[in-house]
């Protein structure tokens, strides 16, 4: 018995520590961002303030069943990605599912987004969506090939056997530098933030796929992100850096790792469709194949 | 889910609360309605332009929680930044109608309030309250940042205290705000969104909501048809 | 009837469809709508629509009298406000052949050049903007706010001046001011190396504005293109050096000049002029103290002042471009005629729409914004 | 060419168009009367051989006494820096919808933008101009509102409402007998 | 400064430099509205005790934010130049500019360095406000955007007028000012600020603010047209007005560093009245006459300014009018009080004229009381005037003064105005003139006999040689500013503060007047009741001592029967405030009821005139 409900809980807990330490990620993000600006930013509880009030919102404008799904997906998608992350001491089903499933519903909140943006008949988020699957396509592409290198040095497809590898020998970072760079560039593109931010781009079509979300939609949007962050940061932390055997070391890497993506987002613009899919398959692409080649 | 208009919404206003934490509830979501504003991004007049030092490092609105939102759809707030040209007045309210309740109106500026120094012009609506509930006016031409931010404390404040309630006033007295800008507008009038039945929804249709001006906009009134588009990727 | 802009237009049997940029729009600068007919995401053709600001003005003018009109006057632009306080208050003075004195033309070039400061630091951040860094419109409006603080220091009233005035300027500059306005110059160009770091040399913001939105001169000058867009296209051409106006040829001061003519080029020469006004300001602040005497020649009490007969074409260099005023006077209390040709008139119309034509819409937003088109300059 | 050239050649220009009066205000400033019909021509003459590139305005002044519209075309040139206003002057037509005249647009691009201002705001139909049609007041209906015989002020006060204040402090003065002896709108200059 | 060249591309990590801002403190200010600028343009203020109620500031308002509301337990004195009118600032229009500060004929506007007022939707009444010395809330210590003389908007100083030199004037009857020349009335007149606080202090309310627009317009007719409204004597007045509304002016203010002159309002109706042709101004004043007849008949005794007004106003209204005057010609003191370098005669004739052009009959040389009974007079007329006018000189009563070379000063005017009636000699008088002579009293009258006596002694000995002493200090003197300094200017001595006490006589001539220097003039109560130092004695040496202390009415016409039924009042007929006397027929008008003045007595015609006519509708 207590193994299934030890499995019940953890499935329950990860994606509530994901949602909380995302919203941690969230602010700072925000203080990050703040502070480059030379400004205090904002209180403490803002990512929860934001939430629970879009949640409250009176009026709730859908566009229809696929719009729902689509958002279900996305957010879904991020809930059941948390659940193949291991953390210190749990380790949900991460052994069973592996990298390579793990990459596979880590792509569903963008499709399921695409398909919620679709059905909104905004020219702006049409053409957000769109941006957004080239950008996916670019940035899965070096991804991909990080996630084959690694997966082929550590011999295993399991975070948790790449984890325990790391614990035991060296981190993959030092190891493996150049897939490691790779895969920093990929998060940046993973994460969304400039100069791979084509697709929110306020200004141009005014933040593109969000541009009809609204009340809980958009509140279902912010707590996408927030689970976003924390993926993002802990996978690389699992596949390079070595997981965490506690969750002090663990959370300090995790933070760490996600704020380099954010710290560089502030000082740089954004880079056109092209552009980015061009520098995406070129220097990504190019440092992961050599750092394949090292590794075979 | 049903539908306003051709818009399908979901909502749980009007739902009988049986809940006993419901009040608690109601509290935190006020809580945190006050300090979380997402105040749409459009600049109608020149009051706008104290907007980006209030917003940016010097005076750093985010410290109250309040962020720019670029579409209607996402924003709490309406700034209306001083003067409204009749032509942006249109923009304005069809903008006003597309935020989702609760929605709160800023006037900034004298022109809001008594048409300021455009009180000659033939372009500019003078009054503003007329065509849209106001929840709290800044005085000056144009207010400081630090005006600017005074105001939105207020609108804080009234929110926490379950004051602001402008928005309802809309629904309640739809007919009044209608005819106003059916005198401006012309009689055919009407916007895409429909706020007799966005009212009947909520629970909020009074007697005033009807009346001769809602009469005029239904003779009038075309249903809206999504257009069909295709983007080429 | 519903306004246009808020239907959402797929136009038959292509794939070409059209989109709204503003009247509400973060890529639009203040208040205007671009309509843009795309095919996928380039620019088949642009179409300027404006009004959204339009007040007036002109006819407001002609019911107010001279002196009134100076509160209204600064409305036309407003993130460079104080050119069109002065260059409404020359075309008084020219049409009364009044002589301000020399103090008081040495203040408000002070003001314009500070003027040309604040509006610069708040175009750099807009641009920047478009293209997805928020940084530098952070920093920008922060730092102009302190040439703000000046502004209120010296004027009272933080954006709107009213300062200006026929004969001179309202009153004299306070005690310590010129200390202080050099303390921000000093402070500006310790900024000029986290600028240059985050913006100008930085090589994702190069690489977005490089050839994007390219005009050559040629097409400058036939499409009537001013200020420091024409001087991105290589002419040196400047109305402060060749259309000398108060005390600007006493000055020593250098016209940037960029060749080639796109969103680059334009912020660069916005830059290198931003640092030309900073070099003006420093021999203001050594020669002012030197220029005594008073900063207003005596004006007729303003109830009753009749503008002799005549009319004045005046020009001056606002940050903008070639900002002008035509006023005519029949000789009585108010202005018979008023014609506002605003710097960006030729800018966020024609010359945007001319531009737009074979862009993406990734560029539209960043050459509205490289062109530091004013739209309320165009609704008036 | 120079100034000192291009006051020479203004000077045989007199004898080119007919009825043209030029007059020097200042050092960079010309003004030259023209009558309508030869205006086109003039400006032809100014770009073409006198450098005069740069189309910096064009003003429409309502003489409704005079019954006529002046319109005046600033002409600005790069090379001589000198800035030359022609003045011309054409009926008001008052009983017809438009005033009419030649559109400069294949002299001067930024015309249109001007032709389309006037057109908005004067009424005056500018033939061949390539955007006849309204641009800032596309929501107006009323005449054209810069003419002087449209009343702005009146038009206002019949379309729109004032804020009607009754603060605490003025119905105390009231009470005492005082209260609001002297409205702006009755004094105004 | 650094270039940058358009080719440079920075190195890819350079905006990486700008992390060190996670270094560096922000520039966020702390939350709560910053103290603002020293001058900086915040809500109003208003100094309710200095402020003047003249509504300039809402004249200059573009935005027609300010509306003047009637405070009631303020001041309303328009006569001083104070109404209890403030402004109150509708915030809904306000732009801030200032320009109502920097017009302010005395400063009181201002603006505060407050700058913060929000309210919730329902409370836009707060934007409608009153201010005061504390502010929109009441709590602004520090001003902001104030007066400074840099920022005066205001004209603040008078068209210089011409005039002849004190060495050229003093031996001749020759007008002394020129009067405005078109330009100059222009800027003059561009100089009000339409207040209307001349208006409401004129005692004949004329309309000062619409005639001085008139003439910034160019428009002299229009101001003529507006001047009869009120005024026959518009000529008279135009040169020799006491001008209380010059007093009452806004932009009459002290303690302005800049200095305030007010409008030269006199001055100006003098120069729209010389710029009209006589004869127009003949067709302006008989636009106005009545077309019917009421068949009344009104006796007016006396051809002074207040006679002819009445005469004036009934004949407009369609009545008969007869006038009798004692003396040869029309015009009352005006013509046998001033002298003729104030006013000249042939323009007093001009107002004559254009009140005879309208139908008055004037039978001269005719004294009622002798010529004809007043008994008569109210068998033949409906009604009668009595605008006698003060005629006799008040003595001091000090020991000497019933000498015969102590003379009164109006008589001595009288002698001087008629003589000039038959141009003969400007140079006689007609009594003998004295080589030096010392005048009590400091009131216009004073100076007349002073200056008039000054030009003779220039004439016919070349040298001045006049005293002018008053029991008043310097500065209390009752006449015009204006009359001291000329008098001053053609070498006159004034010596102020000197209480007569005797005239010396010696050999039976007078010898001089001998003074005490006086230490206060009234009493605690404010009654006249003169304290001397006696130590302080000096003695004007004269050949001749003249009284100017004040006149009174000859009242012995009225026959005994008519003074007993009458009700009188400290030596005058008791009047109402229309004029009518306590007998039904008999009103009084003018001096010998109404003090010493042109314009009064102006005011007091008109004010008879429409009670007559009253009386004379409601018999009918």
């Amino acid at each position: 018995m207590s193994t299934i409900t030890e499995l019940l809980t953890e499935l329950f807990l990860m994606p509530l520590i994901a949602f909380m330490v995302g919203l941690a990620m969230v602010l700072m993000l925000r203080k990050i961002g703040a502070r480059l600006q030379r400004r205090v930013g904002p209180p403490l509880l803002q990512p929860i303030f934001d939430i629970v009030k879009l949640y409250g919102k009176d009026t709730q404008v859908s566009h229809g069943l696929i719009h729902d799904i689509g958002l279900v997906m996305a957010v879904g998608g991020y809930v059941a990605a948390e659940i193949f992350l291991p953390v210190p001491g749990m380790d949900g089903i991460a052994d069973k599912g592996g990298i390579i499933t793990l990459s596979y519903v880590m792509m569903v909140p963008s499709l399921g987004l695409a398909l919620g943006v679709g059905q909104c008949a905004n020219p702006n988020g049409s053409i957000g969506i769109s941006r957004a699957l080239t950008a996916m396509l670019a940035y899965d592409i070096p991804f991909i090939i990080v996630v084959f290198g690694v997966a082929a040095h550590y011999q295993s497809t399991s975070l948790v056997g790449m984890i325990e590898y790391q614990q035991a020998h060296q981190w993959g970072i030092f190891e493996m530098p150049l897939l490691a760079a790779a895969g920093l560039f990929a998060l940046q593109g993973m994460m969304g933030k400039q100069p791979f931010e084509i697709y929110v781009a306020p200004a141009e079509i005014a933040t593109g796929p969000m541009v009809e979300m609204s009340g809980k939609y958009m509140g279902g949007l912010f707590v996408m992100q927030t689970f976003q962050l924390y993926t993002a940061g802990v996978l690389y932390t699992s596949l390079f850096l070595g997981g965490g055997s506690n969750w002090f070391e663990f959370l300090l890497k995790i933070f760490v790792v996600v704020a380099i993506p954010m710290s560089v987002a502030f000082v740089f613009p954004r880079y056109r469709t092209e552009d980015m899919v061009r520098i995406m398959w070129k220097w990504p692409v190019m440092a992961a194949l050599i750092g394949i080649a090292f590794v075979l | 889910m049903s539908k306003i208009g051709n818009i399908p919404v979901n909502a749980q206003a009007g739902k009988k609360r049986t809940n006993p934490l419901a009040g608690v509830f109601d509290e935190l979501v006020q809580f945190c309605q006050s300090r979380s504003m997402f105040m749409l991004h459009y600049c109608t007049g020149c009051g706008a332009i104290e907007l980006p030092p209030a917003m940016t490092s010097r005076f750093d609105m985010e410290r109250l929680g309040i962020q720019p939102m670029v579409t209607p759809r996402q924003a709490d707030i309406l700034l209306v930044t001083g003067y409204v040209s009749v032509k942006t007045l249109k923009r304005v309210i069809l903008t006003y109608e597309q935020m989702q309740s609760p929605k709160y109106v800023i006037g900034i500026c004298s022109c809001t309030v008594n048409g300021g120094m455009y009180w000659q012009s033939y372009a500019t609506a003078k009054v503003l309250n007329e065509y849209l509930p106001v929840d709290v006016y800044i005085a000056g031409c144009m207010p400081r940042p630090e005006a600017v931010i005074e105001g939105m404390r207020r609108l804080m404040r009234n929110i926490e205290e379950g004051k602001g309630h402008a928005w309802k006033d809309y629904f309640q007295r739809y007919d009044y705000y209608l005819g106003n800008q059916q005198h401006l507008f012309g009689d055919d009038w009407q916007t895409p969104t429909d706020i007799i039945g966005e009212a009947r929804h909520y629970g909020l249709e009074t007697e005033q909501t009807y009346g001769e001006h809602t009469r005029i906009l239904e003779q009038h009134q075309q249903p809206l048809e999504p257009h069909k588009m295709r983007i080429k990727f | 009837m519903r306004p246009e802009n808020y239907q959402l237009v797929a136009l038959p049997n292509s794939d070409e469809y059209e989109l709204f940029i503003g009247p509400n729009h973060p890529g639009i600068e203040g208040n205007y709508a671009f309509k843009l007919k795309l095919d996928g995401d380039r620019v088949i053709s642009g179409k300027a629509d404006a009004g959204y600001l339009h007040r007036g003005f002109e006819k407001l003018m002609e019911g107010r009298l001279w002196i009134q009109n100076l509160a209204i006057v600064p409305r036309i632009c407003v993130p460079d406000p104080v050119p069109m306080e002065v260059v409404y208050s020359l075309t008084v003075e020219d049409i009364e052949k009044m002589e301000v004195p020399l103090r008081g033309q040495w203040i408000r070039v002070m003001q314009l050049e500070l003027s040309r400061i604040a509006s610069h630091l708040f175009t750099f951040g807009g641009h920047a903007a478009t293209t997805g860094m928020y940084t530098p419109s952070y920093w920008g409006v922060a730092d102009r706010d302190l040439a703000l603080d000046l502004f209120e220091e010296l004027t009272g009233g933080r954006v709107y001046h009213i300062y200006n005035i026929p004969g001179g300027v309202r009153r004299d500059i306070p005690n310590g001011f010129l200390d202080r306005l050099s303390d921000y110059l000093d402070y500006l160009e310790t900024r000029q190396n986290d600028y240059d770091n985050l913006l100008f040399t930085n090589q994702v913001f190069v690489k977005r504005a490089r050839n994007v939105g390219v005009i050559n001169q040629e097409q400058a000058l036939e499409w009537g293109v001013t200020g420091p867009n024409l001087r991105a296209t290589g002419l040196a051409f400047d109305v402060r050096r060749d259309d000398p106006y108060l005390i600007y040829n006493e000055l020593d001061f250098e016209i940037p000049t960029q060749t080639a003519g796109d969103c680059l080029a334009r912020i660069l020469v916005r830059r290198d002029e931003l640092f030309q006004s900073v070099r003006i300001l420093r021999q203001i602040i050594k020669h002012l103290p030197s220029v005594k005497g008073p900063v207003r020649a005596p004006i007729p009490n303003p109830l009753a002042w009749n503008v002799s007969m005549g009319e004045s074409y005046c020009r001056v260099e606002s940050s903008k471009g070639e900002l002008a005023y035509y006023t005519v006077s029949d000789g009585g209390p108010k202005p018979y005629r008023v014609h506002v040709r605003g710097a960006s008139s030729m800018h966020a119309v024609q010359v945007l729409e001319n531009m737009a034509v074979g862009q993406r819409i990734e560029d539209i937003a960043q050459i509205m914004f490289s062109l530091d088109a004013c739209p309320p300059e165009v609704d008036r | 060419m120079n100034c000192e050239e291009i006051n020479l050649w203004l000077d045989t220009l007199l004898a080119e168009i007919e009825e043209i009066e030029v007059t020097r205000k200042s050092e960079r400033r010309v003004r030259v009367d023209v009558p309508a019909s030869s205006l086109p021509a003039l400006l032809e003459l100014l770009k073409g051989k006198a450098s005069y590139v740069h189309l910096s305005a064009i003003s429409c002044v309502d003489w409704p006494d005079d019954e006529e519209f002046e319109l005046v075309y600033h002409c600005w040139s790069y090379e001589a820096k000198s800035l030359l206003s022609a003045h011309t002057r054409i009926p008001r037509n008052s009983a017809q919808e438009f005033a009419h005249y030649v559109s400069v647009y294949d002299i001067y691009k930024p015309a249109a933008f001007f032709e389309r201002d006037i057109y908005e705001m004067y009424g005056i139909y500018f033939e061949s101009s390539p955007y006849m049609e309204k641009f800032i007041l596309t929501e107006w209906n009323g005449p054209p509102p810069m003419r002087k015989d449209f009343d702005a002020e009146q038009y206002v006060n019949d379309t729109f409402n004032w804020a009607d204040y009754h603060p605490q402090w003025l119905q105390e003065l009231e009470e005492d007998g005082g209260g609001i002896a002297v409205r702006p709108e009755d004094i105004r200059l | 400064m650094k270039k940058i060249k358009y080719e440079d591309i920075g190195s890819i990590l350079n905006p990486l430099k700008n992390l060190q801002f996670f270094a560096r403190k922000p520039v966020t200010e702390p939350l709560g509205p910053r103290p603002a600028a020293e001058i900086y343009r915040g809500f109003h203020l208003n100094d309710m005790e200095k402020c003047i109620g003249c509504s300039t500031c809402q004249k200059i308002c573009d935005n027609a934010a300010i509306t003047m509301v009637k405070v009631p337990h303020l001041k309303n004195d328009p006569v001083n130049g104070i109404r209890n009118l403030r402004p109150a600032i509708d915030y809904g229009r306000c732009c801030w500019c200032a320009l109502c500060v920097d017009i302010c004929p005395v400063g009181a506007i201002e603006l505060s360095r407050e700058y913060v007022h929000t309210c919730n939707g329902d409370e836009v009444d707060s934007y409608f406000m009153l201010p005061q010395e504390k502010g929109m809330h009441g709590t602004v210590e520090e001003k902001g955007w104030t007066k400074t003389e840099t920022n005066d908007l205001l004209d603040r100083h008078r068209q210089k007028m011409g005039e002849m030199a004190p060495e050229e004037r003093v031996d001749n009857f020759d007008e002394i000012v020129d009067g405005f020349t078109p330009e100059q009335a222009v800027l003059e007149a561009s100089r009000c600020v339409q207040c209307g606080m001349c208006h409401d202090s004129c005692p004949t309310h004329m309309h000062a603010p619409e005639y001085i627009r008139a003439i910034w317009k160019g428009n002299v007719e229009e101001a003529v047209e507006w001047m009869y409204e009120t005024n026959p004597f518009s000529h008279v007045c135009g040169r020799v007005c006491t001008h209380r509304c010059e007093t009452a002016c806004s932009l009459n203010q002290t303690g302005l560093p800049q200095g305030s002159e007010p409008i030269a309002i006199r001055w100006l109706k003098r120069y729209a009245m010389d710029a009209v042709p006589h004869e127009r101004i003949k067709e302006i004043a008989a636009s106005k006459k009545s077309a019917t007849r009421t068949g009344k008949k009104i006796a007016i005794i006396g051809a002074g300014p207040a006679g002819l007004t009445a005469a004036f106003d009934l004949i407009k209204q369609g009545h008969e009018v007869q006038v009798f005057e004692a003396l040869a010609k029309a015009g009352g003191m005006t013509r046998y009080g001033i002298p003729y370098y104030r006013l000249p005669d042939d323009i007093l004739e001009r107002d004559v004229d254009v009140i005879l052009s309208m139908g008055v009959k004037i039978q001269y040389n005719t004294r009622i009381g002798k010529d004809i009974a007043m008994e008569q007079l109210h068998k033949d007329y409906d009604a009668v005037i009595l605008a006698i006018g003060l005629q006799s000189g008040r003595s001091t009563r000090i020991p000497g003064s019933d000498h015969k070379d102590v003379h009164s000063a109006v008589e001595l005017l009288r002698k001087i105005g008629s003589v000039r009636d038959d141009i003969k000699a400007e140079k006689d008088p007609g009594f003998e003139i004295p080589r030096s002579a010392v005048v009590i009293g400091g009131g216009n009258v004073a100076m007349d006999i002073g200056r008039s006596l000054a030009r003779y002694q220039k004439q016919q000995y070349g040298e001045v040689n006049m005293t002018i002493t008053a029991i008043d200090a310097m500065e209390n003197f009752p006449a015009d500013d204006v009359e001291i300094k000329e008098s001053l200017e053609e070498g006159i001595t004034i010596i102020p503060s000197r209480g007569p006490q005797e005239v010396m006589l010696e050999n039976g001539r007078v010898k001089g007047l001998r003074t005490w220097k006086v230490i206060s003039v009234f009493d605690d109560d404010g009654r006249f009741a003169p304290q001397y130092d006696e130590s302080d004695e000096q003695l004007f040496e004269a050949e001749m001592v003249i009284e100017a202390i004040g006149q009174m009415a000859e009242t012995d016409l009225l026959g005994e029967e008519l003074t007993e039924q009458l009700e009188w009042q400290r030596g005058r007929i008791k009047v109402t405030e229309d004029g009518a006397t306590s007998v039904d027929w008999l009103w009084s008008a003018g001096d010998c009821v109404n003090g010493p003045d042109v314009v009064h007595a102006v005011a007091d015609g008109h004010r008879v005139a429409e009670s007559i006519n009253e009386a004379l509708s409601v018999e009918r």
